[in-house]
């Protein structure tokens, strides 16, 4: 029994942490669809799950957890998820997945559009007949309005497609506990910008991180991000293991708590900063952005509550382990 | 007690209902666009031409004498109708009460027809980049000159500052006490000695402008009261801004509805999933919370409009609000938020379409403006329940 | 249109609550089961809103509305809703109803056990074949465990009754209006007491009741019981008129916001009382207890708002007036 | 990263399970009262002949050396057997821990086994009249005689002293400094020296006592470490009290299970419901909204268990949870009473029915003791976040 990161888990993260200082810092979220992609790509980024015969290190989704976390705390923009986590689980062949030269989108169920499509090469689409592999050649995206500026949603059409014979399952499992842990490096950063500006920003004199008001609610976010964190790290243990019978729930219990974790530090670093948090003139707004769109990817919080609530109303208080 | 609108009040009533049904526009551009900003004043102008714009003001301005009952039948009926939102709301609803207390019957003359018929469109100017909710730490300056006054400093957060042809606001004319060298200021926006920098917003719209005066002549008739009397006036404002004026419930009982629809829409919409792709995943119904949560909301929605006809019941006995104001500020703005959030999560992934993205954006802004509300309960705890300061 | 309480209603009202200052103080919850009883029945509160001929008032309930919410702040004990607000619409040509000498309880829908049952001259039970009048002599009675020293609860069997050949339905809707403005009552009282005890206690030198964040939460108690008042003064309205569709909706919502209001009114009161909040030396538990035992009556918040959630969704958006 | 319980801890489990199996008691009188508090002495030294009052101590007290893994694996099956609550508490959870890291080896022979067997039972008296969460504002004092102190003064909240034959507590035997001056006690509660005065609470039995001291004589071996070093030592007491020490998840997670359990109860109540006179007035079925809320309960406290288990393995590589406890603290105290509250909705007018009550009157009190949650908030923003005082 150890609950805790090992040193090779969070070495990954540390590389990972300082690529994105170096090559994805808040600026080239104005400018950039897809900053940090190559040095990523050079680190195996893209190859993590890949088994060793597809040039990939062939780790667990847990071993990747705190770099996702890394991702998610610098707002890195473009299908990460998709292409890193997801494309692995269903696609075979496809030699440059490792080295990031390829760019996946997917539209699974609990997804209502596919995300960043635009810079796709390939997007996997789940229909009612399965699973459709469709190229960038032979796609049609509509532009859908979204909350977050980095990262564009699609509605997706095709006429010619490859059906995969495989199922959506582990993928979507996979992708929606990587978002889970974006989500709580969003909120961790949100919160770090919100301690920040609070402990400079005075008011009738004195600094608002003094105000109790204020320190009640920044802490009421610390511990809503440190006891849904635990939630996302049991997930991808379930999913890692070959078998186990509460996976399903423990995946939506993750996504859901991470979920409302970061929505619930979007709403108090937009009260500690007050009206400026607003503008665009600050870089918040593309946390926020991400907080909100990423707790709707992959299922929202109440749809995960609901399935967790089956679940469990059905009679499965099985904890694992 | 009696929940009974008179005969007057019912035809009032029906008569604003119909009005509106056969006037109300399908959705104008945002007012945060110059073309919006126009096509908003356009349907200011028409309803002014039907006395409907300011129907609490005098006749002589452009109103009907309307009671505070009857604002309240016509902002619910103005809601419900879904109707534009009001770029006149600066003006009609937070200097116009000031003007009526506080201005010179030249001063009423001169501004308040222009405002109810968007002529002309007022931009608040209360904040200042040190002085957030702390009015009395404005440190922008107004200089005597012959015949009037000269502006200098800087205003933001200004709303409808981007298009708007006017702003009011508070400037220091004298250092005596943080509180005694404020005096209210009306101006001009069109002339070179003011700057009007817009602030884009989470939309990327300028919903907001910061002010840059350097000089900008103001003549004493646009002065409001007396000279250093400014932050006794703002604070009438300020608290009719946080009290029934802004936040009549319409807004709130016309989104507390929709949510509603929403909701059962969403509730169908699960149905729907059960027969596709979606079926296993979906399996579980995220009806129920989001339903009841809506229907909270939607209860909520309702107890703030008999808590207003309360409250309008006691300012027509010639009662004041007072700090009570701030228990309907902290209800209105955390309820509006509630209510948009839950928007949100029933839309998921469609959350950019439709109204509800803007209405949340503003939503948000709620607890924060006229007064957060952490300020709000500091101010119900020590004045309404005498808790120590 | 006139939202608020005449000066008849208001004087009525001033009337109750300076005969329970003098006959229901604090201690005698401790040493009575119906103090004031005889004093509330000079003053003709059994008779309010019984007909003239009756002997009563003929009073509309929204006019004993501020009356019923002074006998909770009050914390009065016995069966006062049962025989004031609902034995009217229960029983006819009981002579002695208005003189207060006469004293009800009741087990209709909603309710799971019949409260001061022991006190009963009369019971009015509902059974799947209508509903029985029983009277002291032929009904047994089984004490349960209550939260509420000051309300018992008794299972109620019997043998020998009187079917009364009418509806509960006039009765039970307002029993639960009337226990919904006690409950605002019980709820001013806790919030008053919460604050009178955070202007003297001090911490860490300085009164609790300086402390933001001790503020905050009473602001939070007293918004909501300011927002829930109007439901209740609205139901009683919907309730008086002859034919109010939204009758049923309008009830449950004001029981479902005063119970909810005063529960928060009860767990605030508690945290700012701190541990001597527990003990039975201090009358607080009386009004806690309260709030508790009036929450569950009737149909507890959940019910309601489970009522008004079918009615809302059902498509009911109407609005009354 | 795993979750994999090793061999050992499995056949411990097991152990437990099956022993708990055999001997846990149905229901006993609440320890409040005389011959429940003899129960529970009786059900602890048949715990302590089994080495399992106190499994995470060394052996020659009574312990089995049990890591903290396996302690937190005892916790889970001890709660979930059902069996009955811990009089030992205080002296095994809070007086122990202190013993170990500050006591003689001959305070440990002398007081441990005793508590282990419940020989002894221990109340705390932190608290007095005029200090509640403020330790450092403590009166009671201390005065040097030969051989040993006399206690004055008096202490309140003492819980289990009603019953109980020792207690321990902070007395001041210096002026010098609010913290400085005080010193750690044991101390008998059967002489004449010292009287205890029961506290009846809600439910009317006196869970707590005033002990009130007039010169009671307590040998120098009854001091823990050295004079004047008391309020440092109380300090890791009490956050080991905040912390891992008191609050393991194996009580609420028995707790959600049992919510669960009700919850499901309550919704074929409502089905039941349908078919008898309430039926249109139950029409409303509640079951949705607080089944919601049970199973969120439910997913709480499984992140309870897990952040525990972080925790553990934190402290076993020597780590120092610190302000951190503060965390937990706030989040188990308030899931503990989210869960009794809907436990309390749910039973509605059943709620008098127990077991629910009595923990519903003890998760009231989570958010008071052992620190306000107030004052958890305060200190995980200074302390965790780095926000100023």
């Amino acid at each position: 029994m150890n609950f805790a990161f090992t040193d090779e888990q969070l070495a990954l993260a540390a590389t990972v942490r300082d690529v994105l200082r170096a090559h994805c810092p808040p600026a080239a979220l104005r400018s950039e669809r897809r900053p940090a992609w190559e040095q990523l790509a050079e680190i195996g980024f893209f190859g993590l799950l890949l088994p060793p015969d597809a040039d990939g290190l062939g780790l667990r989704l847990v071993d990747a957890l705190p770099a996702l976390e890394e991702t998610g705390r610098a707002c890195l923009p473009g299908p990460v998820v998709e292409t890193a986590v997801a494309a692995p689980y269903l696609l075979d062949d496809v030699p440059k997945l490792a080295s990031g030269s390829v760019c996946v989108s997917v539209l699974l169920p609990s997804q209502v559009y596919a995300p960043d499509a635009d810079l796709a090469d390939l997007l996997v689409v789940a229909r009612a007949d399965g699973l459709h592999l469709v190229s960038k050649e032979s796609v049609r995206l509509t532009p859908r309005p979204g909350v977050d500026p980095c990262r564009r949603l699609f509605d997706v059409s095709f006429d010619d497609s490859v059906l995969l014979d495989r199922s959506y399952v582990p993928a979507l499992r996979r992708a929606t506990v990587a978002t889970a842990a974006q989500l709580i490096g969003v909120g961790r950063q949100l919160l770090a910008a919100a301690v920040a500006h609070a402990q400079v920003r005075t008011q009738f004199g004195a600094a608002i991180g003094s105000f109790q008001a204020v320190k009640h609610q920044l802490a009421d976010v610390a511990i809503a991000l440190d006891f849904a964190a635990p939630l996302v790290h049991r997930a991808a243990l379930s999913v890692d293991e070959p078998v186990v019978p509460t996976v399903d729930r423990d995946v939506s219990a993750a996504k859901a708590a991470a979920g409302e974790a970061a929505e619930l530090a979007a709403r108090v670093a937009l009260q500690v900063h007050g009206a400026i948090g607003y503008t665009d003139e600050l870089d918040l707004r593309f946390w926020l952005a991400r907080a909100w769109s990423l707790s709707a990817a992959y299922g929202g919080s109440a749809v995960h509550r609901a399935r967790v609530r089956d679940s469990v109303i059905g009679g499965d208080l099985r904890r694992y382990p | 007690m009696d929940l009974d609108f008179s005969a007057a009040e019912q035809d009032f009533r029906a008569e604003v209902r119909d009005w509106l049904a056969r006037h109300v526009p399908d959705g104008l551009p945002s007012m945060d666009t110059p073309e919006g900003f126009e096509a908003h004043r356009a349907w200011e102008a028409l309803l002014a031409s039907a006395r409907l714009s300011a129907v609490s003001w005098p006749e002589e301005y452009g109103g009907r004498n309307a009671s505070l009952i009857e604002w309240l039948i016509f902002e619910e009926e103005y809601w419900a109708a879904g109707a534009p939102g009001r770029v006149t709301q600066n003006g009609i609803f937070l200097l116009a009460p000031t003007l009526m207390a506080f201005g010179t019957e030249e001063q009423r003359r001169r501004w308040l027809p222009g405002m109810a018929k968007a002529d002309e469109v007022w931009a608040q100017a209360w904040s200042e980049p040190e002085a957030g909710s702390d009015l009395a730490a404005l440190k922008s300056r107004a200089t005597r000159v012959d015949g009037g006054w000269r502006l200098y400093g800087q205003k933001t957060w200004s709303s409808r500052a981007a298009y708007a042809s006017h702003g009011f606001g508070l400037f220091r004319t004298s250092e005596e006490g943080r509180h005694r060298g404020l005096t209210y200021f009306m101006f001009p926006l069109d002339l070179d000695e003011v700057t009007v920098r817009p602030i884009a917003q989470l939309d990327g719209l300028p919903g907001f402008a910061e002010l840059f005066f350097d000089g900008l002549f103001v003549p004493d008739s646009m002065v409001l009261g007396a000279p250093g009397e400014g932050w006794r006036i703002a604070m009438a404002t300020t608290s009719s801004e946080r009290g029934l004026a802004l936040r009549s419930p319409g807004r709130f009982l016309a989104t507390a509805d929709r949510l509603v629809h929403l909701a059962r829409d969403r509730l169908s919409r699960d149905d729907l999933s059960r027969d596709d792709v979606d079926r296993d995943f979906l399996a579980g119904d995220a009806g129920p919370e989001l339903v009841d949560r809506a229907v909270r909301c939607w209860t909520d929605a309702e107890a703030y409009r008999l808590h207003t006809f309360a409250t309008a019941r006691r300012l027509m006995s010639g009662a004041e609000i007072g700090s009570a104001s701030s228990m309907g500020k902290v209800f209105w703005s955390e309820l509006d938020l509630r209510m948009h959030t839950l928007a949100m999560e029933l839309l998921g992934e469609r959350a950019g379409e439709a109204p509800w993205l803007d209405g949340f954006l503003f939503a948000l802004a709620g607890p924060i403006y006229a007064g957060t509300n952490e300020i709000q309960r500091n101010i119900i705890a020590e004045r309404v329940l005498g808790l120590p300061r």
